[in-house]
This record gives structure tokens, sequence and C-alpha cells, in this order.
């Protein structure tokens, strides 16, 4: 919204007596003295106060949920780094004080000067974002995000978890071999590589074959064979490598998994028979056990007593950070809440930076003189606003 | 005060001089800067709309009187032939549905903020247009995306919306809870956000103008209480919407997204796999109703300034108590804000929470009796004149002291256990949002139609369609405060197989009779309004002798409002001042030559 | 016209007063019945007093303002008054006046109500006879009785559904909860109304006083289906109701051990 | 607007005539000076590093987490305000800035503090099913007496009716 300021500032700003367009009433209307602001400056104020209110509401809910929650995510759990954040921080700080150069320069008349602090505003603002789009992206790899249906992230494991990483393994199996034996071709991207890795695999085998033939063959002994010999050997090496990438094998590991869980639950029959209370409750720890081994909790506890160095530098990989593509629900102590609000409160403010940002370029076309100086004043404003936000959901989000 | 008589078609002839063609047309008329031209605009749109919810209304009453009955005229065969004539539950559900939200979204915000505040702020203040003209297109053009989800709702798989207007989580927060959950309820969650933004531009646009832009010596306590009430509930909607801005996002993420801010872990319905959101259905109901609390003033605030201003022209009189009818404005704008909890008594909120909830629920009830007591000072002592729009003003007053007495049973919160969700509410809210607000507006219809299109309208059929009106909306609404004492819930597609309510069929006919006489009535104004745009009376610059501004200039007002620079002298009421011969005293006309000072009178001094 | 619109405002008052009486007076023809359900609970009548207390003090004002408002359109009618009009903005004793009585009024209400309150939802009986689990889901009511044991979620706890029994005279407790979607518990007869909201468990307390058969509505949307979503509530002496309980309980057992049978018939198939 | 510098006493504050025409003829700059913001950039950065402290081993040591939370939200709140005092040029500003902003600032405390009652401390009443389904809870000593203190999960079996491999079951009809 605020980007049409900009444009209305030009012909309702302090000038706005009438409206400039010649056409516009027959008598140019004076007014009531009434506060000492432009028009653009006032309804910058007032649309802030509305956004005071947006984000007060989004702040109190994360701040309500956060303390009625039973449990909450360390930031590394998910994979949330404090120095980052930290730098965003220093980046939004340093871009409005640029901006507000800026506005000084263009005060000052000094358009060049204005449209160098400008573009350095600019250029931070996308800083800005690109660390973000970067931090998003640690969170994605590891499906830490909502989803549909809700089963991304659980509170903690319990036989309902297990039935959802069972249902899960299920559908990839099917997806999988669905994919393999549909008429038309594979669908997904993992079906497409399979049929590709598997053609590659069987011309592969064919060269394989030949050269096994010819070794057959008796011939002079003679540096051929030995060329046979050591080809035969890379194309071993080319099929192992083939073999590796194949998706088929993930399958087969997959199975493998899905044996595994199918054995913990002869083992643990009362981890599945939920409908005998008679039964002793579920081993938690055997559900942790399981839920460790898909996504391993990224341990920082700080212990007085402690060495704090202990915090593992290469955190144990879980199934889910060998095979992202899996996508298996994972256990994090208040994570979806988690997850909810932090992509919430950053989507939002991310959004309120990219209009900025939209603003800014359409600013940098413009002669940034002394008569736009009440233009880049609003946006000003604007920008400080967003920043202001920055500073509270730092440390909500990340140090506390 | 010369009274030039220039017709409706004078503008159009300065429009169309010397630029005929398309472009000019739709820049004039379509996408204009004009706020005369948007508050029309949304004037006819926002009536429009008032008849798609007023034929849901007769849905929902003839599902009550006649329950499952497959001869319903004409629309049974048309609409509903795969049930076999039938209104289905699901059916129902969304017609009660998108009955409220039509009313409340799209008929009564926008027609008093934006056809009214559109038309009489910068008129009645003094100025040539709003602050931000293009702004002031956008709001309206921003409804269109609104109207058209909303619109678009009905034919998507599943249907429209039919979780209440309140929307609900978790029944609106899981797609797989109610028939219409799938795009019906995205759908209306994305038409509520885009009407919020379409608001939220309108009221800073019309804070700024009301702050910045009034004529010379128009100062705030100069200001007719129209404008004071349109102030007043900018202000409410630019802090209290964003907070449903949010609250909607979050929702529309629940569904579309998975996140899980309404719902608790394990909440599934349908088959639908458990949620693992750890969220509360309760924090929807919060924010939801910290701004729909509000909005309720906001529905009525700028009512009754119309109001106000229509009665005190009428009873040819100061309006009683100037200062205390703003100060009760700003205190039910205050107030407004602290007792949104009374809609969640019995909703699983903290006990004690409810406890101060319910103390500052009653207390706002104080504004609303000084507003009252006022009016009433007003129209004692005065000389009466019985047009229709005093009709529709004073019917205001008098159903809005129902509306207002039967929010104290509501507020009291032992009380509220019984009531809540049932008829009685359903009779309180339709008091003061149709016996109330709608009949300001059709007062302010008639009030305001000369300056608007520069015609009367027949004041005869004006009197048949009040009197018609107000005797079907008492038979429609009154009776259901008895429903709701018997404890008749509301949003039930068929209450009669309890035992308990068996027995209040018959009442229910009555109701969907007067309601189908309400409706029916209504064909009288609507053939008044547009026979009197084109064939009305010609009306002058100021047909009912009134003070303020807006009748200083042509009607209807060309292009910049003011053929002249408007100097204001004094306060918009002053009605039978000694000071001159003529029982009106227009504002910005200059004191007689050697006259004292203008000085207000008390009764007491 | 002045006077006969007068007349038309006059009605209101006249009208509606009369409408309330009729309904309040249970044989009046027709609105035979058109008043509170009724009260078949300890403390409903609460209730219904402080809506009577309520009821004729709104009526005194709204009488005397509606008549107020119909005597000045008849008295200063512009075409009959040939009195001047009264100039005047105001009146500060008024202002005054109107603002403290309505308002001590008001804050008279508020307070005298907050018992009734506080004995509806927060002070929960420490004596009851029966605690039973009220679990809403899309559209029917299920119960859960503790069992012998006095304790929720053991084997021996005993399910129900639709039909909700309780003994006579002893304070009921209610665990409320709801499975999926919003839902009101309401029993117009115990003047007793709560929403069930999933992942909460809501006390919920009331001691019939009669022996019958009552609705139990469900007063908050839940979806398509809401409207019947239609339950019983039935009020037995003692005797009877422990009677009941372990008829049903016996009953459980039975098809519980046929289920488990089935079951483990089913499991080597696999 | 500004062209009427001399009469401000009406404004929609009542209190926005006391400050002096003078100062706001025109739209001198009436920012501070480049000294100014660069000592205001320096103070929001040293801020900052300070709040970051928070997250060093050696504050975690010393201090309990409320106290770091009271700590950052102190230093939010200074960065804050001295982000809107000076970049915002709040502090040169007229009276009108305190009808803008307090209720603004007012209603969004308000706000979140009427949530803390029902949600913020929503666990005390969560259901038996809802405990299953959540992790431990962190810290049960805010359960105040009168409120029934969420029981332990995992000492209770769980629930007898729902059951993970068929979810069907839960189907109404």
């Amino acid at each position: 919204m605020s980007e049409h300021d900009p444009h209305q500032h030009s012909n309702s700003g302090h000038s706005d007596a009438g409206h400039s367009d010649a056409g516009h009433g027959h008598v140019k209307l004076e007014y009531q003295p009434a506060l000492p602001l432009s028009n653009g400056k006032t309804i910058m104020w007032l649309f802030l106060s509305t956004e005071i209110m947006f984000f007060a509401g989004l702040i109190g809910t994360y701040i309500v949920l956060r303390f009625g929650a039973v449990a909450w995510p360390e930031p590394h759990t998910v994979h949330l780094s404090e120095p980052i954040g930290a730098f965003n921080t220093f980046v939004l700080i340093c871009s409005s004080v640029t901006v507000v150069l800026a506005l000084e320069c263009a005060r000052a008349n000094k358009a060049a000067a204005a449209k160098g602090w400008m573009v350095l505003t600019f250029v931070l603002g996308c800083v800005f974002l690109g660390v973000k789009g970067y931090e998003y992206n640690a969170k994605f790899s590891h499906g830490i995000y909502p989803k549909l249906p809700r089963s991304q992230i659980w509170e903690k494991a319990g036989i309902r978890y297990v039935a959802a990483v069972r249902d899960r393994l299920d559908q990839v199996i099917t997806e999988i071999s669905t994919d393999l034996t549909v008429a038309g071709g594979p669908k997904t991207a993992e079906g497409r590589q399979q049929l590709a890795l598997d053609t590659q695999a069987a011309e592969v085998q064919k060269k394989i074959a030949k050269f096994q033939a010819d070794l057959k063959q008796p011939s002079d002994k003679t540096e051929g064979e030995t060329a046979a010999a050591n080809a035969l050997a890379a194309e071993n090496k080319k099929l192992d490598e083939i073999k590796a990438q194949m998706p088929l094998t993930i399958a087969r590991d997959l199975k493998q998994r899905v044996r595994k869980v199918e054995l913990l639950s002869a083992q643990q029959p009362a981890l599945f028979a939920s409908k005998n209370p008679a039964l002793p409750p579920p081993g938690q720890a055997t559900l942790d056990a399981l839920a460790e081994e898909i996504y391993p909790p990224h341990h920082s506890e700080f212990t007085p007593e402690g060495d704090p160095h202990a915090m593992k530098p290469n955190p144990p990989e879980g199934i889910n950070d060998r095979y992202p593509w899996l996508k298996l629900p994972i256990k994090i102590s208040g994570g979806n809440m988690w997850a909810s609000t932090y992509f919430l409160l950053t989507g939002f403010h991310a959004l309120h930076v990219i209009v900025g940002l939209i603003v800014f370029a359409i600013m940098l076309t413009l002669t940034l003189n002394a008569s736009r100086a009440g233009m880049i004043e609003n946006i000003g404003l604007y920008w400080h606003f967003v920043d202001l936000v920055w500073i509270f959901l730092f440390p909500l989000l990340y140090l506390f | 005060m010369s009274i030039t008589a220039e017709g409706f078609h004078a503008q159009e002839a300065v429009h169309a001089h010397g630029h005929a063609g398309l472009g000019k047309f739709i820049g004039t008329y379509v996408f204009s800067r004009d706020h005369k031209i948007i508050g029309i605009q949304f004037l006819f749109s926002t009536l429009l709309w008032f008849l798609i919810g007023g034929l849901l209304a007769l849905g929902v009453r003839w599902q009550l009187a006649w329950p499952w009955s497959n001869d319903m005229p004409l629309v049974s065969k048309m609409f509903f032939a795969h049930t076999g004539g039938q209104i289905s539950p699901e059916f129902y559900t969304m017609m009660f549905t998108m009955h409220a939200t039509v009313m409340i979204f799209f008929v009564i915000i926008p027609i008093l903020a934006g056809a009214f505040g559109n038309y009489l702020i910068p008129l009645m203040i003094g100025a040539d247009d709003m602050a931000f003209p293009t702004l002031n297109m956008l709001s309206y053009w921003f409804m269109w995306p609104s109207f058209l989800c909303i619109i678009a709702s009905f034919f998507v798989h599943g249907g429209a919306a039919a979780a209440g207007w309140t929307s609900y989580p978790t029944l609106a927060a899981l797609q797989e809870a109610s028939p219409g959950g799938h795009m019906g309820q995205t759908l209306w969650l994305l038409g509520v956000t885009f009407a919020g933004v379409a608001s939220m531009l309108g009221s800073v646009n019309y804070m700024t103008t009301i702050i910045q832009m009034r004529a010379p010596g128009m100062t705030m306590f100069r200001l007719p209480l129209t404008i004071w009430a349109m102030f007043i509930t900018a202000v409410l909607q630019a802090f209290a919407l964003p907070v449903l801005t949010a609250a909607g996002f979050m929702q529309l993420l629940d569904r579309s997204v998975g996140t899980g801010f309404f719902l608790p872990d394990g909440a599934t319905a349908n088959n639908a796999p458990y949620a693992t959101g750890g969220g509360q259905p309760l924090l929807w109901q919060h924010l939801f109703w910290f701004y729909s609390h509000p909005a309720v003033y906001i529905m009525i605030l700028p009512a009754m300034g119309m109001v106000s201003d229509i009665i005190a022209c009428f009873a040819r009189k100061p309006i009683f108590g100037y200062k205390p009818m703003v100060y009760s404005i700003a205190g039910i704008a205050g107030l407004g804000f602290v007792v949104w909890g009374h809609h969640m008594f019995i909703s699983g909120m903290n006990p004690y929470l409810g406890m101060t909830f319910m103390v500052a629920t009653i207390m706002i009830a104080l504004p609303s009796a000084i507003k009252v007591f006022n009016w009433l000072g007003t129209l004692w002592g005065g000389k009466i004149q019985f047009t229709t729009a005093m009709l529709f003003a004073v019917s205001f007053v008098s159903m809005f002291i129902i509306g207002g007495l039967s929010g104290i049973f509501m507020a009291a919160t032992p009380i509220d256990i019984f009531i809540h969700d049932t008829y009685f509410i359903v009779a309180h809210f339709h008091y003061v949002l149709f016996a109330g607000t709608a009949m300001g507006v059709f007062g302010s219809i008639y009030f305001w139609f000369p300056k608007m299109f520069g015609r009367t309208m027949n004041e005869f059929w004006g009197k048949v369609h009040f009197l018609l009106t107000f005797m079907f909306l008492n038979g429609v609404f009154f009776p259901m405060h008895i429903l709701g004492v018997v404890g008749f819930p509301r949003r039930l597609a068929d209450p009669y197989q309890y035992e308990t309510f068996h027995h209040l069929l018959g009442m229910n006919r009555f109701i969907t009779y007067c309601a189908i006489g309400m409706v029916c009535s209504q064909s009288i104004f609507a053939i008044n309004f547009i026979y009197s745009i084109f064939f009305g009376p010609v009306a002058g610059r100021n047909p009912w002798h009134a003070n303020s501004l807006e009748w200083c200039c042509p009607s209807p007002p060309g292009h910049g409002n003011f053929d002249f620079q408007p100097i204001v002298y004094r306060g918009p009421y002053e009605y039978g001042s000694p000071e001159v011969q003529t029982d009106y005293y227009p504002q910005h006309q200059p004191p007689p030559e050697g006259a004292a000072p203008a000085t207000e009178r008390y009764m007491d001094g | 016209m002045g006077k006969f619109w007068s007349f038309v405002f006059f009605l209101v008052p006249v009208l509606g007063v009369g409408l309330f009486v009729v309904a309040m007076n249970f044989h009046s023809l027709p609105l035979l019945n058109h008043w509170f359900p009724e009260d078949v609970s300890a403390s409903g009548h609460v209730i219904d007093q402080l809506f009577m207390t309520i009821l004729v003090l709104t009526g005194v004002v709204f009488v005397a303002t509606e008549v107020c408002l119909a005597f000045f359109l008849w008295r200063y009618d512009a075409k009959a008054n040939r009195d001047p009009v009264r100039y005047m903005h105001g009146s500060h004793t008024l202002e005054v006046v109107w603002t403290v009585l309505p308002a001590a009024t008001l804050f008279f209400i508020a307070i005298y109500q907050m018992n009734a309150w506080a004995d509806a939802k927060i002070r929960q009986p420490k004596d009851a006879g029966v605690i039973v689990e009220v679990r809403g889901r899309q559209f029917e009511w299920r119960f859960r009785y503790p069992g012998p044991d006095g304790k929720f979620n053991t084997p021996d706890d005993i399910h129900w559904d639709t039909d909700l029994h309780v003994p006579v005279d002893e304070e009921v407790l209610v665990h409320l909860k709801s499975e999926d979607v919003l839902h009101s518990f309401f029993l117009p007869n115990m003047r007793v109304k709560q929403d069930a909201v999933p992942g909460m468990m809501i006390p919920v307390w009331f001691r019939p006083t009669k022996i019958g058969s009552w609705d139990l509505v469900c007063a908050e949307l839940c979806g398509w289906g809401h409207y019947k979503m239609r339950g019983r509530i039935t009020v037995q002496s003692r005797a009877d109701f422990d009677a009941w309980l372990v008829e049903i309980a016996n009953k459980q057992h039975a098809t519980q051990a046929d289920a488990t049978a089935t079951a483990d018939a089913a499991k080597p198939a696999k | 607007m500004s062209d009427h510098g001399t009469t401000h006493s009406d404004t929609l504050s009542a209190g926005a005539g006391a400050h002096g025409a003078d100062s706001h003829a025109d739209h001198a700059p009436h920012g501070g000076s480049i000294r100014t913001y660069i000592a205001v950039f320096i103070a929001l950065c040293v801020l900052t590093s300070g709040s970051f402290m928070t997250y060093t081993e050696l504050w975690r040591t010393h201090f309990s987490s409320h106290v770091g939370w009271a700590f950052m939200m102190a230093i939010s709140c200074s960065k804050a305000m001295l982000v809107i005092l000076f970049f915002m040029h709040l502090k040169y500003e007229a009276n009108w800035k305190y009808v803008l902003t307090i209720p603004a600032g007012f209603m969004s405390v308000f706000l979140a503090l009427m949530l803390v009652p029902d949600i913020g401390m929503r666990f005390w009443h969560y259901s038996h099913e809802r405990l299953e389904f959540c992790a431990l809870p962190q810290n049960t000593s805010h359960a105040a007496p009168g409120h029934a203190a969420p029981p332990a999960p995992t000492t209770a079996a769980p629930a007898t009716n729902p059951a993970p491999e068929a979810p069907s079951e839960h189907e109404g009809k």
C-alpha cells in the first residue's frame, strides 16, 4: 500500500490546497490550518499505525502461542543460526542509516549523493533478502516447514508418529513402484531419473558383457587384453556409480527401513497394539530412538558445568538428512508451532521488505533532489518501520 | 441564499462537453477519482448486495417455516432439483453463512463508510475531494476481487463457505470438516481480506482528509456529527482491522499450507490425518472478535451520526448536547476495544477473563444511552417535520433502544449462558443492524438523495415504504426475543426435532410471512429510487433548509464540489437561531452586520 | 399526519410489552409455553431470576423512552405546534444526571450477577455425585463414565452415546471435550451451556432435581449436520442409575470380549 | 499546509497548539545532523551486539533465561526508541506524535496482554487426548492451584479410541 504514497505525494503534498489538474473544480479551495504535516506524511503515519496493529496481531500470536505451548524447540534443533540473524539485523540497521542519509542529501539538494545512498539501501535490502532465502533453504532442506496433510513435524514420537512414518514409507514405495511400471513414462523426477539410469545401466552392462566375451576369446595376450581388462574395470566402476545413484537402490534401502520398522513392531508389540489398554504403555525410549534415527536433534544445550564446545560441529545424520526426498515425518517438540510462527513472522516481514525494495527501485529512476525529499522521507518512515519490526523479531525468534 | 436549480444532467453536460467517447466515460464514471462518483458506485454496489443478502435470508426463513419443503415457489425447481426441491442442510449452512457475510462485509460496512463516507466527508468539511483521490478509487476497486471471490464461491466444488460468518476453527480450518470447507472457505477468507484492505485504504484516507482538509473556520467541534462518526469509525477500522487481516492470513495458511495456529494436536475430522499443530482454536476467536466487536460499532456509528444530522434538521432545533454526543461516540469506540470477550463467555475462555469483559460490556451501554437521551432532547421542543428521512431517523432511535437494551441481557454473563447462540442474540443484532443501521441508511438515502442526483424522491411512496418496512421488521425481529427465551438455537436447519422447540413452528411461520412482506416492500423503494433519479422533481441546492456545508454547493455538486470558497462561521446545528430571520443558519453564511457573536445556549444557563 | 406517525411509534412499547406479557403467561394462547423451558436444576432459577430482574429494569427504560419519543412526536409536530422552537444546545445538568444514573444502575447490574457467574463457571463442586466425560464429535455426543475404579483412561471405563444418564439430586460434573470441531453442550432445562473445544477439557456442572428425560442440544455450529446432533439427558434415581450403569458395563464387556476374539482370530491369518 | 504555520492551535490534539510555530515553518530539515545519525548507528550496533551476547556461553552460564529475555526486550525497546526518535524524526515532531503513536502502542500491548490469561496459559486446560500428542511440559510448576496440572502423559495408557493404523475407524457415520 505504501507504494501509492510517493505518487500521491507529488500532487497532494504540502502544496495541495487544490489539485493541480486543470479541470478540477473552478475554485482553488483553502483549508483550515491543521497538523504541520504534508498529507503524504500524515497518511504514512496513519498507515504505519495500522501496520503496528498488524504486527501486534502476528507477534502477539507468537508470544502467547510460544508461552502457552508445552514445549518449544531449541534454535539449533531447527537449524536456526544466531550469528546469521545478528548479521541480518546489522544489515537492516545499516540500510536504515543509508536511507536517512539519502534523505539528508536530498534535502541539501545533492541528488547524486542521495541516489548513491539510495542504491546502497537497495543493495542492503537485497542482501537481507538473500540471507533470508539462505536461511529458509536451510530449513526446507531439513524438512522443517508446515505441510499438508498435517504430518510433517511431530511433537513427540508416539504410536501415531510411527503410524505416520509407516504411512509415508508405504506411500513412497507405492509412488516409486507405480512410477516405474506406469505406461507413458514415470511422472516424478525420481522416476525419470530412475528410467534414465536404468537405460544407462543396461547399456553399460551390455558393454561389460562384450568385454567379458572379448576376454574369453583366446587371443595374443598382449596390450589388448590388459586394455580390455582395464576398460572392464572402468565400466564396472561406472556401473557401480550408476547403481549408487539409483533410486531403486534407495527404494531397496527404504524397504529395509520398513522392514526395520516392522521388526520393531514384532519386538515391541505394545507399540502397535494400542487397542489393548491392558498392555503397558509403549516404551518411550524405543520410540525416541526411532525418531532420532530419522531426525537426530541437534543438541546445543549449554550447561554450567559442561564444556560449551561440546556442541557437535557435525551433528549426526539421520535418515532424513541422507535421503531428503523421503520427507519422513520428523520429531521436534513444539516444532510445528515453531515453524508456523517463524515462517509467518519472517515471511510477512520479508514481504514488507520486498514492497520497500520495489518502491526503492521506482525511486532510483527519479532525480532525488530537494523536491523529492518528502517522498524519500515517507518511504524512509516505512523502511524504518520494517527495521523496527525486525529489531523485535530478531531476539524473539532467534535468542529466546 | 441563492438556490439555483441545477439538475443531474447539468453535471453530465459539463463532462460531456467536448470529450465524447468511451475513454472519457470510463475515466469519469468507472475509474473515477471523484469522491462523489466513488460514493455512488459504492451505493449501487452495496444496494445490489443488499438484495442478494436479503434473498439469502429469505431462504433461511423458508427452511425454518417449512422445513424440508420441496415446493418453494420457483426456487425449488430452479436451484434444488438435485435434492428433490429441498434445501439441503449443507446449503442451509451456506445460506446463513453467506447472508451474514454479505450483509456485514458487503452491505453495511461499505454502504456506511464507502458510500456515505465517501460522498459526505469532503462535502461536509468543505474540501474539493479526498486527500488521496487515487487511493480512494483503489479502495473501491479493491472491493471487486472481494465481490468476485464471494460470488465465485457459490460455484466452486463443495459450494460456498459454511462455517458461519465467524469462521471458527477448527470447523473452518480443517478442510475436511465441512462441505464448503475446500475452495469455498478459502475464497471466503480471500474475499474478507480484500474487503479489509479496501476498508483500510479508505479509513486512512478519511482520517487524513478530515484532519487536514477542513474549510477555514471548520474547527473539530464545528464538524457535523456525521463527520465525527465517520472519523471515529475510520480510527476503529485502522486499529482493529489489521488484526483481523493478520488472523485471516493465519487461517488461510492453516488451510492451505499446513500451519497450526488454530489447530490443536490431534484434531481431526472426516478421516483427515491428525493435526499436529499445537495451536489454539480460541486464539482465532480472540483475534476475530478483537476486530469484529469494534466492527459492530463501525456498523452503527456512522448511522448514528447521520441520524443525528437528520433529526436536528427536521426538528428544526440544535442537536441536544453536541459535545456529549461526540464524547459518547469516542467513548463507544474506546470501550469497544475492550469488550470483545463478551462474544466468548461460553466459548471455554478463562472465566475470570469473562468477569472483566462483563463489566466493560455492561458499561458500554452507557454512551449509547447518553446518545438516545440526547436524541430525545433534540426532539423535545422542536418543530418536527415528518418527512420520510425523519421517519426513518426516528425509527432508528426507537429501534436502537430495543437493540441496545437487549444487549444488556447478553452482557450479563449468567444470562448469556442460557441465551447465547439462541434467537435472542439474533433478535438483538438485527435490531441494531437492520432496524438500526439499515433504517438509518434508508433515512440518509432519502435525505441526501437530492444532493446526489439533483432530484428528490417521492415522499408519499417513501412513507409507504417506511410504514411497511417498519411494521414488517418488528414482525420479523421482535418475536425472535421470545424464541430466544425458549432457548431456540440459531444456525439449526431443523430445530423442531427437539421436543423443547417443537411448538415454535407457528411463530417461525409468522416471522417468515413478515420477512417475505419486508423483502417485497423494498421493491417500492427500488422503484422510487430508480424513478426519482430520472424523473423526480428537481431539487435546489438546499431542499431541506439544512445548515451543513454540503447544502451550499450545487445539487449534484460539480467536479471540485464548491463554486465558491466556503468559510465556516458556526456549528452545523444552528436551527431556529434568534440571530437570523430564517429558522436555519447555514455554517458558511456570514453573521449579519453588527450582530453579537453567537453564543451557545444551555438549559441551565 | 404527525398524529398518525406518533401513534405508530407509540405502538412499539405497547405491542412489545404486550408480547412479553402474553408469552410470560404459561397458559395464554396463542403463545402457549413460549417462555423458559421447565427448570429442572438446582441453580437454574438463579439465571431465570436474573433475567426477570433485568427484564423489569430494561422494560421500564424501554417503555419510558419509547413513550417519551412518541409523546414528543405528538406534541412537537410542526403542523400543530404553535410554540416557538426551544433554541438551546443542551443541558449540563441533564447530561450529568443521565450519565451518572445509568452508570450506577449498570454497575450495580454488573456486580449483582458476578456471584451467579462464579457459581456457574468458577466454583467447581467438590462433592460431585457422578463424573462423566462428554465428548462431542460430528455429529453425535459420546459419554464415558469412569467405571468402578473412579478413574478415566482405565480398562473399566464405561462408554455410551446419545443419551446421557445422570442421577437425580446429585451434583453432576461433566468433563467436556471435543474430538473434531467446536460443539456446544446445551441443556435448556438445566440452564447449562458450554462450548466444547478440541484439545481442551472444560468442566461443567449442574444438579438435576427432577426425574425425566430432556433435550441435549448442540448449540455451536459444527458442520452441515449440526441440526441433527441431537442428544438426550435422562435423569434417574440413584438406584436406577446404578443399575443402568452395571447393565451397560456388562454389555460392553461382552462386546469387548467378542472384539478381542475376532481380532485374535484375524491375526494369524495376516 | 505548512503555510499556515502561524496558527496551529486548532488541531486534533488539544496540545498540538503548544509547540512553537516557527520551529515548523516550512519543511526545514528538522532532523538531526549527520553526526547524530552516525552516533545512533553506533549505538544501535552496540545494542545489537549486547543482545547477541546472550547467545554466548558466558552469558548463559551466569544468567537464567528469564533474565536474558528481560534484557533482550529492554535492548529491543531501546533500539526501537532510537530508531523512532532519530531516524523517524519523532523527536523533532509536534505533539501529534503522541496522539498517533501512544494509542497504537498501547493497543498492541493490550492485545497481547489480554491473550495471555487465555492462550498463554492454556496448557492448564489441555485434555488428556491432546497431552498424548504433545511433548512433555517443560515446567509444570506454572500450574497454579485450582487449575488441574496437566497429567504426565507418559504415565497413562494411550486413549482407548484412536488407533493409528485405522483412522477411518474415527469416521462418524
